[in-house]
């Protein structure tokens, strides 16, 4: 099977669904006949055009603003927010408005738009760059939110996104566009040609928003992560020698409830891990359904391993970032509780 | 070191304090209303240039007020003889009966039977006008004060007042505020309620309706003070850019609750202007005569029909009512300050004019006053028939689950479990 | 004492800043001559002059940024946001400039500013007036978010945030301004006149920003509440007659742990109640450090009656808010559990 | 019903479909560069008006571009003059140090020893010129892309680098990227990284001085591409209603990135023109060009200190490098763009001028060059003495905690702990 980097993946998912369905447009700086400051979408203009692929002005609101007009219009935008650090700008529209019209229109206008943005740290990118939002996502009744791992989930999820017929925001960790990371950053990278998970197949095909995977099974403890986190957190598991499973959550909302009780009530208990800053993030509300679903199965309190409750620095990106160490330390400790 | 060493400049004088500079209304409550300050061209003396103008050849369009009803109620100057009395008519009929519709729902909230609701007086020419400029297919994209764009085009208002009264038939199932209507079959998109944001989702109707080369067009709409809002720039920048075809409309009835214009408007002269900035042609329109802003509705709509490109259009009026139910003008402006609003009232100057056509009659108006009322109150009655927000009934628990997605996903199905519907 | 109503005792706080310090201006939407729409800043303008209370253009982030930059000259803007439900066009100036700013530059530049905003529902005032965002600041590190339930502690926290060398956020539960109330939207409304908390000395004093306050000891339960859910707790814990120890949080970041654990400690039991959305909401947060730090004195799962994950509804207005029959039920099946 | 029944109008003939519009450069990779759309005024003819000229009388300053070094490296016309031998001498010398500084931070990048540059090769005259027009006191907001107007008012290199290199001494502590750099004393508020956040800030800061009837003026700074940010409309607005002590300059280097300054600025000629809109005097002036650039800044000052309000100024240049260390260029404009610039190079420019003044020689500006850079390169090699990103010491990771607040609170105590620092 071909082998592709995330890049190269989430690009195909594009290609796949512009190729099937004339309404999918694709817009956002840089995105048009550049191919993106990532280049998730090189060489989509040249196949279709700069009638369904452009680039845009930098502003963030008009881009999702303009995707809302058009997705109402019938069309399905797909457009890159360039980082999701300036997502804010077009946070308002995102919550304020594609969210919410489908409600209050009692379904006479829709909203089947997907805002992909780099996210994530682990690049040096500093405060800027390295933003993981999404529990300001999950909190907005109305946004499917998710996070792929690896290139064969990036593809079939942003397929089966493009194709839902509410907005979803997909949030692309960075620091998996050319291969997984566990962390190590002092170890050379491996790429995703030699990572079984970099085989994407050609053509159409969908993972389902909304369903978990079990990416390794283990009868001591869970793990709830996703996307780098999920390298992370297996590192740790290899490391710390500790019997762990780790789930990959892949989508933030809706999520899987039943994978995530079902292993927690084998494992009794549990370790939530996020780059995100601590505090309200999804970490706290994956640990509250897990403790509300769970109680009488948890032999430990929830741990949540998380980045820390400071803006993302960048010379201490490493004491930031919550890597292998200190997820190791958090799995030791919950089993010793 | 090569350079030589600058000799320290003598200090400058001392310059003076800077002071703070805020607009304020000439009048304030107590004061005698005065709108001196407001230009008024004459009717009739606006040139109409050709759909196809260069931008740049009409700056001085952002400055001036288009208009065709003059003193004497006859329709002058290039900008006038687009409608046939019939339509004129038509016209006025949906003006009275927006008018109408206001006065009972107003009665009605204050009566308790809705939360909320928010009038058009003195500015009904301005969506029931527009309207009629539209083909059936274009969309607008309307603030919360333009529902004449839907009695001019048919709308049920029985629709309009179920949903005013959140009421069992309410087509919003009770999710959405009184007057944040939508209708996909009227090219009436949902109201949001957040000041512009939908200026740049018209942008956005419009670049897909040239994408997909269609023929239809878009509308969007903003209030004078909502101009200041970030979203008007972004509409701005991606319609100049992108030659959207797409109506921009600004209603300036001269209040923003209780801030005056000059608060959003600056040292601009006119929100027409903010056009200039963009090379997107700018006119302003008399936005109480009713002929006038059909016609400049007409001149842009064509531009965009021809793919020539957005235009700005300022309609210049005055907000008589309160801004909603939940306020009271009378703290910020004189009483008395819509009578002197040198605009006048738009019905009375259709009225008037087609009196002068000799079409129309005080008798008749009186009569179709009646008339209106009385329709409207029957719809009224039916509407209350199916109940009210204070009495019920009204949409079920369970449709406020409905509709967040297109199928409820399982933490939404475990939450309506628990609220036990 | 003079009695006060919330509108009140926030103008006052206002009012005797601004007497103190001439660095202290007031702005925003119809705040200046009209004095706000719910006419918080009634008359400051005609005492301080348009100087130093003034209308705005509708502008959020126009009036968040300029208030940036105003409180890195020197100044000590307090601002008002007209409905909490208006703030994301502020959001990025919130979130990445207010809140990063002394971080990013070393102390060099401070943001002292508050940025007040009425919030929660109870008003008929469907999705756009009814809205609880507190979550989406409680995550942003470098910001403080304050939640007052009555005139005494509206006062004596604002006058705190506005002497705080750093950004806070102060959400009014607008449902509060005149009176409190428990949810029984049916019974008339009372007054701040005939109720203890309406108490409001003249004067400056103030009521330290992170602090919790017991506001009914119990020992059978321990409800967290803030806002306008402190006396749908008090209402629920008097209807059910359990005994529940009812903590008003009154500032959710920095939280009063301390406080918190002490009485979660005491009762073994924990319900957390807010108006905003379940899904990563702020009690999402307080169950997680719940857990966390009680874990081993927990006799039931910690629970969450909160608003519903849909958009605030208008006609279903009683069916969505978390009023006292649903946070009675949640303390009986704590209390079974 | 009185009303007549209005008759179904003849169908419109069917509008030809839509098309869409989508702004793309004269030249990509492979073309011949091509600047003829590019309208040079003449250097010495875009008259100077008086600093309280009344805004709509100088409307077509925004479309003309202020020169005054011409052809033959002579100054002339009526923006000339200004500046002294020795401090046209010192202007060269900022724009020269800020050159080498870039080639040896670039280089530093490259070689690992940080995570991220930016330069300003063929902009350096437009943040050097300005500051010169400010006084001590006097605060901008700026991008990632003025550096200049540290250097030109002597910010110690040597603190620029260590944050560069996020070292030991790095005066942010390691925590803001390279080139975000603040600096209070030096009127630099410290850059956000968010593009337009700034400008609202900027006249914020500059309300906030004329509340407090201060002296001191503010500037905003913003890219052209960033113009498009909702941001800048906020600025503009409150900058228009409260007639702000501020300057809002507009760096025009003709790209964003990969996207043509055309994206942006859509249907609107210039940048400049965005001012129109706002009733805020608009010019625009030769980036390349010292004494023009210096000049324009001085006049839109002094109206910024007598209290006249604010000015917008788009500097028309060009960004000869890459967007940052992190793109390259040839991907998306020919390689050789920039040669075909035709404002030249603001260096070569300026050196040309004092050799025609006869201040200056080409020896001279070799060894100058030379002396310039042994200077930076020693200030490089005891920056490096201090660690690099790569090979550190770097701030600690206590570092990383302080500072979020004025007082750590609790939650952030315990995490530190937990962190073990
Ligand atoms: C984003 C946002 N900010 C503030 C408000 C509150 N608000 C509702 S209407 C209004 C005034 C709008 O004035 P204008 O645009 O002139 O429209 P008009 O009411 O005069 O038709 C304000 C401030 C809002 N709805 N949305
Ligand atoms: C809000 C936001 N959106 C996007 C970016 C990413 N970005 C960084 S620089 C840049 C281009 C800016 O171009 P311009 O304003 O012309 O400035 P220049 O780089 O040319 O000096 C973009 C899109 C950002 N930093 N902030
Ligand atoms: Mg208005
Ligand atoms: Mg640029």
């Amino acid at each position: 099977m071909p082998r592709k980097t995330m890049v190269e993946a989430i690009r195909d998912a594009m290609d796949v669904c512009m190729q099937r369905d004339a309404n999918v447009v694709v817009f956002g700086e840089d995105v048009g006949y550049f191919g993106g400051v990532f280049r998730c979408t090189q060489n989509l203009q040249q196949k279709y055009g700069s009638n369904r692929v452009f680039d845009t002005p930098i502003n963030e609101s008009g881009i999702v603003g303009a995707a809302v007009g058009m997705a109402a219009y019938g069309l399905r935008p797909c457009v890159e927010i360039q980082f999701a650090d300036y997502m804010y700008p077009a946070y308002d529209q995102i919550v304020s408005e594609a969210a919410r019209l489908r409600y209050r229109s009692n379904g006479q206008f829709t909203a089947p738009l997907v805002v992909r943005m780099p996210t994530g740290g682990g690049i040096f990118g500093g405060q800027t760059h390295s933003q993981s939002p999404e529990a300001l996502f999950t909190h907005v009744s109305g946004l499917k939110t998710v996070v792929p791992s690896n290139p064969y989930d990036a593809k079939g999820l942003l397929i089966s996104a493009i194709e839902d017929n509410d907005p979803v925001i997909f949030l692309e960790p960075k620091r998996l566009y050319n291969g997984p990371f566990d962390g190590h950053h002092e170890r050379p990278v491996t790429p995703w040609a030699r990572h079984p998970l970099g085989e994407v197949p050609d053509g159409h095909y969908t993972v389902p928003l909304g369903k978990a995977l079990v990416r390794r099974e283990g009868a001591a403890v869970t793990v709830l992560a996703y996307g780098t986190m999920v390298y992370v957190a297996e590192a740790a598991a290899e490391e710390t020698g500790i019997d762990a499973e780790i789930i990959d959550l892949r989508t933030l909302l809706p999520y899987d409830l039943e994978t995530i009780v079902a292993s927690v009530t084998k494992t009794g208990r549990c370790v939530v891990v996020h780059e995100a800053t601590l505090t309200s993030g999804y970490g706290a509300e994956l640990s509250a359904i897990v403790q509300e679903n769970c109680f009488y199965n948890l032999e430990a309190p929830v741990a949540r391993v998380t980045g820390w409750d400071t803006p993302y620095p960048h010379a201490q990106e490493w004491d930031y970032f919550p890597g292998p160490a200190r997820v190791g330390r958090a799995l030791k400790a919950v089993m010793e509780a | 070191m090569v350079f030589p060493a600058v000799e320290k400049e003598p200090a400058m004088s001392e310059p003076k304090p800077l002071s703070f500079h805020v607009p304020a209304p000439a009048v304030r409550p107590g004061g005698t209303p005065d709108f001196s300050d407001v230009k008024i061209s004459r009717a009739g003396e606006v040139e109409r240039p050709p759909v196809d103008v260069a931008p740049e050849k009409i700056r001085e369009h952002a400055f001036r007020i288009i208009r065709v009803l003059d003193r004497n109620s006859q329709a002058v100057g290039p900008w006038a003889g687009l409608l046939s009395d019939t339509e004129l008519l038509a016209g006025l009929r949906h003006m009275m009966t927006l008018r109408a519709f206001d006065a009972r729902m107003q009665m009605a909230q204050r009566q308790g039977k809705t939360s909320f609701y928010m009038q058009h007086m003195g500015e009904e020419a301005v969506s029931c006008a527009f309207r009629k400029a539209l083909e059936p297919g274009d969309m607008n994209f309307p603030t919360y004060r333009q529902a004449g764009l839907l009695i001019a085009d048919g709308y049920p208002m029985l629709d309009m007042m179920n949903q005013i009264y959140s009421n069992e038939l309410d087509p919003m199932k009770g999710r959405q505020l009184p007057v944040m209507y939508s209708s996909r079959e009227h090219g009436f998109f949902s109201i949001s309620g957040n000041l512009a944001t939908q200026y740049i989702q018209a942008v956005g109707w419009a670049m897909a309706s040239a994408i997909k080369g269609d023929t239809r067009i878009a509308a969007g709409w903003i209030g004078d003070g909502s101009t200041a809002e970030s979203d008007f720039h972004a509409a701005l920048v991606f319609a100049s850019t992108y030659k959207a075809p797409v109506v921009l409309n600004i209603v300036n009835n001269q209040w923003a609750i209780s801030t005056f214009q000059g608060i959003a408007r600056g040292g601009s002269g006119t929100f027409a202007a903010r056009g200039l900035g963009f090379g997107i042609p700018a006119l302003r329109v008399d936005g109480n005569d009713y002929p006038a802003v059909h016609a400049v509705a007409k001149w842009a709509v064509e531009r965009a029909r021809r793919n020539l490109g957005p235009t700005l259009v300022e309609y210049v009026t005055y907000r008589v009512g309160a801004h909603s139910t939940s306020d009271d003008p009378s703290a910020y402006r004189p009483k008395t300050e819509s009578d002197a609003w040198p605009l006048g009232d738009p019905v009375l100057r259709l009225k008037n004019h087609l009196i002068v056509r000799g079409v129309w009659t005080e008798e008749r108006h009186k009569q179709a006053e009646a008339e209106i009322m009385s329709e409207v109150i029957a719809i009224q009655k039916e509407a209350e028939s199916h109940g009210t927000l204070h009495t019920g009934p009204h949409p079920s628990a369970r449709d406020m689950f409905e509709g967040v997605f297109e199928e409820m996903p399982p933490h939404l199905r475990r939450q309506r479990q628990q609220g036990g519907v």
